[in-house]
Order: structure tokens, then C-alpha cells, then sequence
């Protein structure tokens, strides 16, 4: 796995163990007061195991949505959907998925080192395992010594690190990341970044990851989702040419502005208005 | 259709079951009294005949549901509205010092909590007399307050829902007192920065949050308002009215006709909270609470 | 007309008969009244109610009354419609208590709320003791009926003869499956339903002239009462609003509470008045009332309205 | 420093005047001096001075002082007492109201130290015996219930409504047949309490069981959490402000309940006995010497429960505070 | 007002108003259960009338906790700090800040329409007034056509857009945004960040921004305020030398790249671990 011939390794992973998010014709509409609200229509998209995929697009164009059907939170309207060739709730049954909301939804009764046991301790982890993994998590985040803290005595980014680790501490084959650094200054950010592509080269999980950060975008993923909204829908899907082994510095290369470049554009068509 | 299936079979299940349950009690309590009447006569009977006897007696341990049922379309399908044996009459009687009793309490309760709310003075006096207050035994001072109203000229509904009130304001103070604490910081804050004022807090925060904490104390209220009302029934010489059946019935060992009044204060009570359940519905889906 | 609040001792029936008729039959309004009638009921204290002006006349039984005065609040004993005490022990024959030498062991049902104080007194006259005590009685708080009998958590009950009693002959039980003990005849009798008011309030002529008419009216009540007895017990079952009486046991009441009343003009006779007052000062280490009573009772009302 | 300092001054002043009013007064109406304009004069200002006193003291930072603020927390209520004592001991000799309507608190203290050991004995019987055993077996049948109604669609839509008419039955048509069913001594009166706290103690419980926030429910879904997990996890800690309304209620309800079903047939012993059967004998003191103890042993009681609750929800705004 | 000489505009703007917040020795100290987290230590700082202030720094550096502070949300424990020549509580009660805090904090029983007009119903303005600007803003933050739908049926950029738009309804003299467009996508940021511009120089309204956005906090800014952790001090403060008037394009300027370098230096050097 060097960084000289990166594509046919991770085509090779892609054809050996087939598609593990599958989704075909996939629609969502909400039913509110007011009329239906179309959420999602018409997405084909298929997830090899393995790959890293970004969504990008307009807030409100239905990216958190179709995190929410992969693990089995919303209900599609239409079209099929199969997770390790199962269907999402088998998967969510098999504890295949690692959840990093939005919003850091912390139990505001438990302190932050609870909080990330909390996953540890329903999956049966020994109490030892649960000690090490919170401290390792915590670490990662740059949250040690805040594990006797509540939610509320936390900054918000603080809070929201807590909930990415959370996500991280228990070994989930599929790790899904609603805008997990959004709340993150950039040097926090990078260290993150970094981190989560080392854990990623390490375990070979497939990880979906909403972003608004294009450079973040095209720096983390073998994939790159570009959606646009009302009603949601995938508008281009790029598959990134960067090698498996990327240093920060990648960012300033030619291919990379180029892929940024043609994120931008999609995402720019997608807004209604011209900028 | 369905709907309505959904909703009721459920409810006839559990009925059919408690009923099942209850045929089954009334038999194992009543049977001592047929065999002490058997053995008295000099006879011996057989379970055949011991468990029609269990079922037709006059002054049953327990009642067999069928007996209450008859006894209750008795005195409310066969007897005139305005007849002093018809249960709706009483049902009525009770039903007006509820509901005057439940309204004074649920405003009273709101006052206080609010009161508690705004005014440290009033938050740290008035709450543990408010405690205090409901540790009195209501049947011990029902007959002074009763005596009290009646020399200043008060008598007839304003006794009673004055007992009502006093029962039924406590679970609101509660709930309210609760629920006009629970926004959150963050929601607090904002009303902060606009340096609001407290009336417009109050309108615009904390009773909005405090809307589920109000209907439930409600629910609750209503109960004790309909226990209030019986109560003070009873000292107002036992006239009329539900508890007046009950007090009847107890005094002349008239156990079906208790259970009779009992059931209807029972299915008045259970209509108040489901009232009170569909207000509660409906402000909610007013206040954007997912179906 | 003059208006009299007369609270009774108990909810609406026919030991109340002769009031009832009173006001039926138009004898209040003959003698320019206008009575209203307040039933009574298990929390009811008619001498609270007395207190608290939410009455001017009440039924009492004499101990209570007697006892009541005692802790300040005085009463007068105005008129005696009832001559003879209607209050009796009842047990099971089954339960092998004969006489009142079985008591000792024994669970006794008891009325507390002031009615207690006639079983007091004939205990300690007996010599048994009631507080729990070795030797004693085990006594519980009789509730409104006569179920502790009926379903054997005691062995004896209180029970009125006009009243109770027959309530546990409708339950089945035959006469000859009791055994009764009445307190006339265990010579512990003491006077019950008289007719009381504040010692105060008799002091303005214009009331004492309104009782006189009251106590007459009522009366002749009662005498009208005991002759058409079934007829009284119409008119008190018409005058019951909870609907809850039946003819059956009013007319039965009615007949039994004309055999007490039927010895009384009305005027108490300070014989039974000393009898009762000997009773309760009898009462060993807890006399119910602790001496003679002074000016608990007045003949100037009988007195007037029966000439 | 200084508005502090003489804010403190006023409050003194507040409090001698306070009292000065209220030894005078009550100097005023010794039993034969007739009441005349000044008392009522007097009661009056000493309630309003009262008043002043404890609206002072409520307002003095305890931000930087916890132990201050405990103390206060103790104190006002006290000081509220005792002028709502002082007031009704002052109306009541005033107006001369007979005694066997209400008698005066001192008459009623007299009673408490003179028959401590009749009221303890009642209140072994009535609180100890039927209040907390009652309490404890209905607030658990309720809570499980909650439960099971919350485990089952199917009983949530039967059990509820049927739950709702059977805990609405009034105490007085339940007590006589409890005392039929369990006898006279206090496990009738337990049974009696049972019935009275099932109701609000199921109605908070149901209604806290559904107030987890979607999102951390979420989150228990993604993990595969168990029904138990996630009831255990989160379910039941964010339904703890609920339930602890509900425990608060029926703190009170449970003395309410053993009290009252006593009037319908006891042994002649416990604290509802006392109270039914004094009033008959006109002896008033006893009944409010034995409501004191009442009054005292379900405050006590609730100040139990508020204890335990601010121990278990102190992660709620309105015990965090914020929600002041 | 030309982009010829925005330095002397600015310049006496300051002068000639005086300072509109003024911190000095500035210090809070929270008590927590396991002793005492000093949130912010020794902070000097003097905004002027006008400015237009960017708050950056690592997660937890104190960046909210001095927002708050400045809106007498948080009282401080040390130090002195004035509002228009006042305490932030007069300040606060003569209604001079709106706020956008880090979370929505829409409440959940209003629809989006009723939220925004919310601080308008507090302040007393007409019903046709209140209309007319929920409108506006509303249309300012693209959420035109959401009026009538509850909070949770919003995504999460589209919640906090609603929360700008609440903020923008009414004419406070003093902004405070903290992290305003932390959840929006790259395009609706320029967008914003472009009427965000627009409305402060129409209104000189003095705006205080937390952003973890280098270029965002360039690009905005007359003064960059960078801070440093544990205790939260303020480590540099930063002059814009750039135009008011600023194109997009502004950010390819060396002026520009040449502050964002010093941004990040700063900020690189509150971190405590390196990158
Ligand atoms: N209520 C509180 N109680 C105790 N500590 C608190 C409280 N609020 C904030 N803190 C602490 O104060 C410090 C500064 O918090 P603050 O919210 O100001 O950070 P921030 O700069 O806004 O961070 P972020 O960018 O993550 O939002 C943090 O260490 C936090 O843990
Ligand atoms: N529960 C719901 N009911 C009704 N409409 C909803 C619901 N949840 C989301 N929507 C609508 O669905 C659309 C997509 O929402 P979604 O949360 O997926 O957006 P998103 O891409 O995650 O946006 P953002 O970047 O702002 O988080 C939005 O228009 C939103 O209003
Ligand atoms: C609590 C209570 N007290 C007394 C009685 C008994 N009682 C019924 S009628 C009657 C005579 C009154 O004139 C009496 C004493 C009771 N059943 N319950
Ligand atoms: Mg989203
Ligand atoms: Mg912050």
C-alpha cells in the first residue's frame, strides 16, 4: 500500500468485497402540516467497503437524511437500500454503526467521561476495555482530564469532540459523521483530519461524512458526494484520483485544486441563487 | 373504522380480563357467607349451587360485575334524571362541585407556582406550607371548613368546591412550579439578551415549556378534585351527590349500590382526564409536537 | 316565621321521624316556624355545628352532651323526646360469649365520635379493662355498619335496636343466632337524642319563645309519629335525598323508635337525667365526665310548651 | 459595601419593629382584655412587618455562601410559620372564637407535649405502618406498570384508560371495602394507599418515560441498544424529573390515605382514630396536635423526596438553577 | 466612504465615538465540582464603535464565555469591563445586543416564522412591522417558504440560518455571533458573509464575531482577536489593514494571505500540541 499506486488498491478492495451501502431509486418525503416535504428523491449510490465518502451540499438538500436511512432512523418512501447486502436494520441490529450527529446530544446526566463509556457499556465491553478505550478516545479529542465534567460545562466544540469520540470508541464497521468538525477551529480540524484518516487506513472501515468544507472534502475521501436540494437529490458523485497516503501539503497540488474546483462548481449549481 | 377498533379492542381485552378476574373474586369472597348460611341451615352445598349463590346475593363481600351493571342501568336508564335514585342526578350533583372546585384549584396552583417562580420570598416561605398544607387530612377539617362557610352564609356547591380546591391545587403547584423551571439556559439566555421583560418571560418562555408539566398536574388534579367533592359530601350532611350514595350505601352494608357509585365517580373521573388528555392533544399539535 | 336550624345526630331516617312530620304536617308552621332540617352524618359534630352558629338546636346523646360541657362549651338540655336507651351489644351465638363475664378476650365492635362513652362506662363498671390491657376486651372503631359482625372480625357489635340490629336480621342471621345485651338492661342506660342549645342563647326571651314552639311542634310530631307509624316513615323516606333508604327498614325503624319515644311527653325526667350522670361518673380511673354537671338541663321550656 | 451595609441596618429595624409588634399585641389580648381597633391594629402590622422581615432576608446575596443559603433556606419558612402562628393565635383569642371550633396554637402546643405518648403510638401505627408500607407498594405497582403499558402498545391503549378509572375511585368508597377485604388494622390502610398513589404516580411515570429527547433516543437506536438498555440508560433518567413529581405528590397523598381510611373502621389506636374520633369529644386540640404531627411527618417526608430528587436530577435546569 | 481610504474612515470612526466595549483585567473563574476552571484570565481589550471584531482560538479557549460576558449573561470575576460607557447590564437592558448563540435555541413549540418574530413581539414592534421584517430576514438567510414549519422539521444549517435571521429582525447597536455559519455550506457562507458585510456598513453596527474560520475571520474583520487556552487570555490582536470595502476576490490578495498567516500562527501557538 504505498502512495505510487493507490487506485488499483483500493479498486481491488472495492471489487473483492462488493458494494456495502447500496441504494437504488432511494426517496424521502416528509409529511408535515403544510404539504409533503420531498427530502430525497431518486439517489443511486453504492459504497464500496472501504471507501471514504464526503457529502457535500446546501444545507437542507437531505445529506443528514440519508445518513438517518442508512442507519435506520428514517424510513425511505421509495426505492431500496441494502447495508452489507442486508437491510439497514439487520445492520443496525448487528451494531454495524458508529453515529456522530449534528448536534452533540450528550446526556446532560452523565459526566463526559460516562457519556462516552455509554456505547461501551450497552455493547458489553469488560470494564477494563471500557477504562482504556475512554482514555484513549479522550485523548484523541484532546479532551483528557474533562472526564469528571458534565455536558453543560463544556464549550461547544468541546461538547462536540466528546460526541465524535463517543462515535470512535466502540469498533464499528461503518462510521457515519454529520458535520463532526463543524464546530472545530482549523488546527483542531487538521489534527482531526489526520487522525481519522490514520483510523480509517487502519481498520478499513467505510466512512460516510457530511462536510461543508470543501478542501476537508476532497483532502479525506476516495469519494466525494455532491448533492443538491428541493427535492434532494445526488447531482455528481467523484471518485478522487489523490493517493491512499496523503500529507497535509497534498492540499496545495494541482490535482487536488482541481477536484476542489469541481466540487465548488457542482455545489454552486445547486444553490438557486447566483452568487 | 380501524381506528376506532385500534383503539378499542385493546381496552375491551383488558376490560374482558379484569372482568374475568373479577367473577373469579367474587366467588372466593362471597363463598364464606353461602357455606355459614348452608351450615346454619344444616345443608351442605356443592359448587354447583355455591356459585350461582355466590352471584345472587343482596349483600355481597364483593359484588359480581353483572349485579353492579344492572344496578347501574337501573338507577341511571330506569330512573328520571331528576329522580333522587338516579344516579346521573347525584352524578350531576358531584360532577358541578368537580368541576367549580377543579377550576378554582388549577388557578389557584398556577398563581402560587407562578408566585414561587418570581419571588424568592414566596419561594422559600410559601412552598413548605403549601407541603404542610396538604399533610391535614381533608376528612378532619372538611366538617370545620364546612361549619366555617356555613356561618358566613356559604353553603351548597361553594363548600364543596372549596374542599375540591384544596385537594386539587397542590399537584399544580408542583407541576407548575416545575415546569415553569425547565427551560433550559440556553432558551433563558436569549429572553436575556432582549432584557425581556418577566411577564413577557413567562408568556413567551416559561409557560409554553411548562405545558406538559401542567397537563399532567391536571390530570392529576381532576382526580383529587372528584375525591375533594365526594369528600365534602359526606359532612354537608350526606344529601345528595355521589358521595352521599357512597355513605348511604356503606351505612346499610349496600355493597352493590357502593360499587355502583363508586363506578360512576370512577367513569366521571375517567372522562375528566380524558378531557383533559385531548386538551392536552390538542395544544400540543398546536405546539409542534410530532405526531 | 322564625327561622330554626335543627342539626340531627345522623343522616336522615327514622329515628329523626318526629321532626320530619313536623315540618310535613305543617306543626312548625301552625306555631309560626320555619324549620330547616340538617341531616347529620359520620363527621358530624352537632355541637361543632352549634358552636359555629351553623345551628340553633341539636340532637345529642346526654353523655356526649354531658362531656361536651365539660370541655366549655355549654349545653342545655332543652327536651327528652326519648325516654328509653336503644342501644344494645349484639354477638354471635357461635362466637360462645353468653354473658358479660365471656367478654374479656373478646373483640368488641365500638361507635367512637362521643357514642363511645355509654360502652366505657359499662365496662369500667364491669371492671374489664379496654385499653388493650391483659384481661381486657380488644375494641375496634365500628365503621358505618354492621359488616365487622357479618364477616366475623368481631365477636360483638354495637348495635341500635331501631336500627343496626335489623340490619343484621336482613343479612340472614336469625334471632336466635344472636345473643343481645341492651344497656337498659344491664342497668347502664343513659339518655340519648335530646334536644340541646347553648346555655347563651337562652338567655334572650325572643329564642327561648321560639323553642318553646319548637319543642312543641315537635312533639306533637312525635305522638303523630308514633300512632301512623308507617305514614312517618313515608314522609322521612320522602324527605331522604340520597334516594338510599328503603320502606322496608324505615317502617321497621319507625316501629321500634316509637317504643322508646313512647314514654316521654318530652320533659326530661330528672330521675333518668341523675341515673345517667351516675353512669358516667362511675366510670373507675376515667370517668367521662370528672363531676356532677350544674344546669345542664331546664325544665322552662317543657315546662311551657306542654301546659 | 455600604448600600450592603445599610440594607443590613433596615432589615435589623425590620425585624425588632417585627417583633416589638407582635410581643405587644399579644400582651394586648390576654384572655380578659377585650379586642379592641389596636389589636386588630397590631395583628395587622405584624403581619405586615413580618412580611418585610422575610422579603429582606430572601433578597440578600447567598451566592458566595452555600451554608448562608441552607440556613436561610431553613429559616424563612420558619419565620413564615411562626407568623402565620402568631396571627392565628391573635384572630383567635381577638374574635374569641370558641375553642371547639379552633382552638389557638398555644392550646394545641400544650396538647403535643402533654400526650407524646399517645400521638407517637398513633403515629407508628398510621405512618410507619400504613403510610410508608402503602406508599412504597403503590408507587412500585405504578412504576411497574408504567412499564409494562410502556413495553405493550397493546396495554398502553387497554391498561391506561382502565388504570385511569380504577386509581380515580375515591378513598371513601375504597376504604370500607379495603377494611372489608383486609381487616381493621393498618394493611387496609396500606391497601387504601396503594390505590391513592397508583394514579399519579403511573400518570408521571407514562408521561416521563416519553419525554427522552429524539435525538439521544437515536443515538441508543444506532448502537442496537436493548429495550432494557435504553430504558435503563436513558429512558429512566430523563423521566426522573417526572416520576419525582409523581413521588413528590403521593408523599403527601400516602399520610392523606392511611389517615382518612382509618375513619372507616380501626383499631383504637393510630393518628386518623385520634383525629375522628376527638373531634366527637370535642376535644379540638388533640385533633390539631395530631394534624401537627401530620403536617410534620409529610413534610418531612416530602423533604425526603426533594433531597433524593435534587440528588438523582441535578443535571435538570430547575435544579441546576438556571431555570431561577 | 471609498475603498481609496477605508484606514482613516475607520480610524476615525474609533476616535471619534471612543471605545464601545472596554475590558480590562478581565478574568472568570467557573466552580465546578473538581475546582475552579479559569476561563478567562487578565483580558484587555477595547472595541471601538463600528468595529467589526473576530473572536478566533482553539475549542474552549473562553470565546463564548466572553461574548457572554459582554451580553452581562456571565458576571465576571475579576476586572472591569463597560458597554457603551456602561455595565453590559444597563447595556443589556437598554437592548442593545442581539445574539446568535453557538446552538439554535429555537424554541421547539414556535414555528420558524413565530421564532423570528419573537424578539420583535418582545420589543413592542407593530404586527405589520414584524411581518414585514420576518420576511426580510427570513428571505436574507434563504429561508423564505419555511415560515410555517416547526424547528425539528429543519435541517441543521437551515435551524441555525433561522437563528441569524432572529437575530438580524431587530436593530440592536452591538452584534454578538458565535459561530454563526459554523453548519453552512461554503457558498450560503459567502453569501452570508457578504450581506453580513452589507448590513454593517449600512448600519455601523459594532459586530463581535466568534468564527473558527481563518479566512471567514479575515475577511470579515477591522480587528482579529486571537486567544489562547487554559486559562483563556488573549494572545494577539490583530489591526486589518484590508478596505472596508472588500470584493470576494480580496482573499487572494498578500495582504490577505499575509494576516491569515499570522492568524495561524497565533492559533498554532495556543495549541499545546504540535501539528
Ligand atoms: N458553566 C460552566 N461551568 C464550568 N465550566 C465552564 C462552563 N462554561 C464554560 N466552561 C469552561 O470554560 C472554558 C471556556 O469555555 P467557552 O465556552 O468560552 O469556550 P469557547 O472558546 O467558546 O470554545 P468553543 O469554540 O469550543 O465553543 C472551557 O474550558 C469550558 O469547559
Ligand atoms: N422530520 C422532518 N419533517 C419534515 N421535514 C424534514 C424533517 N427532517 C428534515 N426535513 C426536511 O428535509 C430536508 C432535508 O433535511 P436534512 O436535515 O437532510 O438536510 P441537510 O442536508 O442535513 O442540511 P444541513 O446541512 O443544513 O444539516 C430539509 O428541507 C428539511 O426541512
Ligand atoms: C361513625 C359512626 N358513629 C356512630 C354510628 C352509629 N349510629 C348510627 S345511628 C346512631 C344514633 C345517633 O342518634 C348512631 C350512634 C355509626 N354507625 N358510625
Ligand atoms: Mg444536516
Ligand atoms: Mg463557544
Amino acid at each position: 500500500m504505498t502512495a505510487a499506486a493507490p487506485k488499483t488498491d483500493r479498486d481491488d478492495l472495492a471489487r473483492t468485497s462488493g458494494p456495502v451501502i447500496e441504494a437504488q431509486g432511494l426517496g424521502l418525503t416528509f409529511q408535515t402540516a403544510d404539504g409533503p416535504v420531498h427530502a430525497l428523491t431518486g439517489v443511486d449510490l453504492s459504497i464500496g467497503k472501504g471507501d471514504f465518502v464526503s457529502f457535500i451540499g446546501p444545507s437542507g438538500c437531505g445529506k443528514t437524511t440519508f445518513l438517518r436511512v442508512i442507519a435506520d432512523l428514517e424510513q425511505p418512501t421509495e426505492g431500496t437500500i441494502t447495508v452489507n447486502g442486508v437491510s439497514p436494520r439487520e445492520a443496525r441490529l448487528a451494531r454495524a454503526y458508529g453515529y456522530v450527529f449534528q448536534a452533540a446530544g450528550l446526556y446532560p446526566w452523565r459526566t463526559i467521561g460516562a457519556n462516552v463509556r455509554l456505547p461501551l457499556e450497552i455493547m458489553g465491553y469488560s470494564k477494563a476495555e471500557q477504562a482504556e478505550r475512554v482514555a484513549r478516545v479522550l485523548g484523541l479529542v484532546e479532551l483528557a482530564g474533562f472526564e469528571k465534567k458534565f455536558p453543560w460545562q463544556l464549550s461547544g466544540g468541546m461538547q462536540q469532540r466528546a460526541s465524535i469520540a463517543r462515535a470512535l470508541a466502540f469498533d464499528a464497521d461503518i462510521l457515519l459523521m454529520d458535520e463532526p468538525f463543524g464546530a472545530l477551529d482549523e488546527i483542531v480540524r487538521d489534527h482531526l483530519n489526520e487522525e481519522v484518516l490514520r483510523l480509517w487506513a487502519k481498520t478499513r472501515k467505510t466512512i460516510c461524512f457530511v462536510t461543508h468544507s470543501i478542501p476537508e472534502a476532497v483532502y479525506l475521501s476516495t469519494k466525494i458526494v455532491v448533492m443538491s436540494p428541493r427535492p434532494g437529490r445526488v447531482t455528481d458523485v467523484i471518485e478522487s484520483p489523490l493517493p491512499r497516503e496523503r500529507p497535509l501539503e497534498i492540499r496545495e497540488t494541482p490535482e487536488f485544486l482541481e477536484i476542489a474546483h469541481r466540487v465548488r462548481e457542482g455545489l454552486r449549481a445547486g444553490h438557486s441563487y447566483d452568487v | 373504522m380501524t381506528r376506532i377498533l385500534h383503539h378499542i379492542a385493546p381496552v375491551l381485552a383488558v376490560v374482558a380480563a379484569i372482568v374475568v378476574l373479577w367473577y373469579f373474586a367474587a366467588v372466593i369472597l362471597n363463598a364464606p357467607w353461602v357455606y355459614d348460611q348452608a351450615a346454619r341451615a344444616g345443608e351442605t352445598v356443592g359448587l354447583a349451587e355455591l356459585i350461582p349463590a355466590t352471584m345472587a346475593q343482596e349483600r355481597p363481600v364483593l359484588p359480581a360485575p353483572h349485579q353492579v351493571a344492572a344496578e347501574l342501568w337501573d338507577t341511571t336508564v330506569e330512573k328520571k334524571i331528576t329522580s333522587k335514585r338516579s344516579l346521573i342526578y347525584h352524578g350531576w350533583i358531584t360532577l358541578s362541585a368537580t368541576l367549580l372546585g377543579f377550576v378554582m384549584g388549577t388557578v389557584l396552583g398556577m398563581l402560587l407556582a407562578i408566585g414561587i417562580v418570581h419571588n424568592r420570598a414566596m419561594d422559600m416561605s410559601v412552598m413548605p406550607w403549601v407541603i404542610a398544607s396538604q399533610t391535614i387530612p381533608i376528612l378532619a377539617i372538611a366538617p370545620m371548613i364546612i361549619v366555617v362557610l356555613n356561618s358566613v352564609g356559604l353553603s351548597g356547591l361553594i363548600p364543596k368546591a372549596t374542599i375540591s380546591t384544596y385537594l386539587s391545587f397542590f399537584p399544580v403547584v408542583v407541576g407548575m412550579t416545575k415546569g415553569l423551571r425547565s427551560p433550559d439556559a440556553l432558551q433563558l439566555d436569549l429572553m436575556t439578551t432582549y432584557s425581556a421583560s418577566r411577564a413577557q418571560i413567562f408568556w413567551k418562555l416559561r409557560f409554553p415549556s411548562a405545558m406538559p408539566y401542567l397537563f399532567t398536574s391536571m390530570k392529576v388534579a381532576v382526580a383529587a378534585s372528584l375525591v375533594g367533592a365526594i369528600v365534602g359530601e359526606l359532612p354537608t350532611g350526606a344529601v345528595a351527590g355521589l358521595g352521599a350514595r357512597l355513605l348511604a350505601g356503606s351505612y346499610y352494608g349496600q355493597t352493590i349500590q357502593i360499587w355502583s357509585a363508586l363506578f360512576a365517580a370512577a367513569f366521571l373521573a375517567a372522562g375528566l382526564v380524558a378531557l383533559i388528555g385531548l386538551a392536552s392533544r390538542m395544544v400540543n399539535a398546536r405546539m409542534g409536537a410530532r405526531a | 316565621a322564625d327561622k330554626v336550624t335543627l342539626q340531627l345526630k345522623w343522616v336522615t331516617q327514622a329515628q329523626f321521624a318526629g321532626y320530619y312530620v313536623a315540618k310535613d304536617k305543617g306543626f312548625y308552621e301552625e306555631e309560626g316556624l320555619d324549620v330547616e332540617i340538617k341531616p347529620g352524618g359520620p363527621d358530624i359534630a352537632p355541637a361543632q355545628v352549634l358552636a359555629g352558629g351553623g345551628a340553633d338546636v341539636i340532637l345529642d346523646w346526654m353523655p356526649s352532651a354531658l362531656a361536651t360541657r365539660e370541655k366549655g362549651l355549654p349545653l342545655v338540655n332543652i327536651a327528652q323526646p326519648f325516654k328509653s336507651s336503644g342501644m344494645m351489644l349484639t354477638c354471635l351465638k357461635e362466637s360462645g360469649v353468653t354473658g358479660p363475664e365471656d367478654f374479656p378476650g373478646r373483640t368488641l365492635g365500638v361507635w367512637f365520635f362521643g357514642n363511645e362513652y355509654p360502652f366505657l362506662s359499662w365496662m369500667s363498671k364491669l371492671g374489664i379493662p379496654t385499653d388493650g390491657s391483659a384481661g381486657g376486651v380488644t375494641v375496634l372503631k365500628q365503621g358505618f355498619n354492621v359488616d365487622p359482625l357479618l364477616q366475623k372480625q368481631a365477636d360483638c357489635i354495637s348495635t341500635m335496636t331501631y336500627n343496626e340490629y335489623w340490619q343484621v336480621i336482613d343479612a340472614g342471621i336469625t334471632p336466635e343466632e344472636l345473643v343481645t345485651f341492651k344497656y337498659e338492661d344491664q342497668g347502664v342506660a343513659t339518655l340519648e337524642d335530646g334536644i340541646y342549645v347553648l346555655e347563651d342563647a337562652l338567655k334572650d326571651e325572643a329564642f327561648k319563645d321560639k323553642m318553646i314552639r319548637f319543642v312543641r311542634a315537635s312533639m306533637k310530631g312525635w305522638k303523630w309519629a308514633e300512632e301512623n307509624p308507617d305514614d312517618a316513615a313515608e314522609i322521612v323516606l320522602e324527605n331522604d335525598a340520597t334516594g338510599a333508604q328503603t320502606e322496608k327498614h324505615q317502617k321497621r325503624m319507625m316501629g321500634e323508635v316509637a317504643k322508646l319515644t313512647a314514654g316521654s311527653d318530652g320533659s326530661l325526667d330528672p330521675a333518668d337525667y341523675e341515673r345517667t350522670v351516675a353512669t358516667l361518673l362511675g366510670g373507675g380511673s376515667d370517668p367521662v365526665i370528672t363531676k356532677a354537671p350544674e344546669g345542664a338541663w331546664t325544665h322552662e321550656i317543657t315546662d311551657a310548651a306542654l301546659k | 459595601m455600604k448600600a450592603r451595609r445599610s440594607s443590613t441596618e433596615v432589615g435589623w429595624l425590620i425585624g425588632v419593629a417585627a417583633a416589638v409588634a407582635a410581643g405587644t399585641t399579644l400582651v394586648r389580648i390576654e384572655p380578659d382584655n377585650p379586642a379592641g381597633a389596636t389589636v386588630w391594629v397590631g395583628i395587622v402590622a405584624t403581619w405586615a412587618a413580618c412580611w418585610a422581615l422575610v422579603e429582606w432576608i430572601s433578597r440578600l446575596d447567598t451566592s458566595t455562601s452555600p451554608r448562608l443559603r441552607s440556613a436561610l433556606g431553613i429559616l424563612v419558612p420558619v419565620l413564615f410559620g411562626a407568623t402565620v402562628l402568631f396571627l392565628w393565635e391573635g384572630v383567635v383569642r381577638a374574635a374569641k372564637i370558641s375553642p371547639v371550633l379552633l382552638p389557638p396554637p398555644s392550646m394545641i402546643w400544650d396538647r403535643l407535649i402533654t400526650s407524646t405518648g399517645i400521638l407517637w403510638a398513633d403515629f407508628v401505627q398510621t405512618y410507619l405502618k400504613g403510610a410508608v408500607v402503602g406508599y412504597v407498594l403503590g408507587c412500585g405497582a405504578a412504576f411497574l406498570t408504567a412499564i409494562a403499558i410502556d413495553r405493550s402498545p397493546f396495554l398502553q391503549r387497554g391498561l391506561l384508560p382502565v388504570g385511569n378509572l380504577v386509581a380515580a375511585l375515591p378513598i371513601i368508597g375504597i376504604a370500607p371495602i379495603m377494611v372489608m377485604w383486609f381487616g381493621f388494622d393498618w394493611p387496609s390502610k396500606a391497601a387504601v394507599v396503594v390505590v391513592m398513589c397508583f394514579f399519579p404516580m403511573l400518570v408521571n411515570t407514562v408521561e416521563g418515560l416519553k419525554s427522552a429527547d429524539r435525538m439521544q433516543a437515536d443515538l441508543m437506536r444506532t448502537w442496537a441498544a436493548s429495550y432494557w438498555q435504553t430504558m435503563f440508560k436513558l429512558r429512566l433518567p430523563a423521566a426522573a424529573p417526572f416520576i419525582f413529581n409523581g413521588l413528590k405528590i403521593c408523599s403527601t397523598l400516602a399520610l392523606i390515605g392511611a389517615i382518612v381510611a382509618e375513619f372507616f373502621g380501626t383499631p383504637i389506636v393510630g393518628m386518623g382514630f385520634r383525629i375522628s374520633t376527638e373531634v366527637g369529644r370535642m376535644n379540638i386540640d388533640m385533633v390539631w396536635a395530631t394534624i401537627t404531627v401530620a403536617a410534620l411527618a409529610g413534610s418531612a417526608s416530602y423533604g425526603a423526596v426533594v433531597l433524593i430528587e435534587r440528588a438523582v436530577t441535578f443535571w435538570h435546569p430547575s435544579v441546576r438553577g438556571s431555570g431561577r
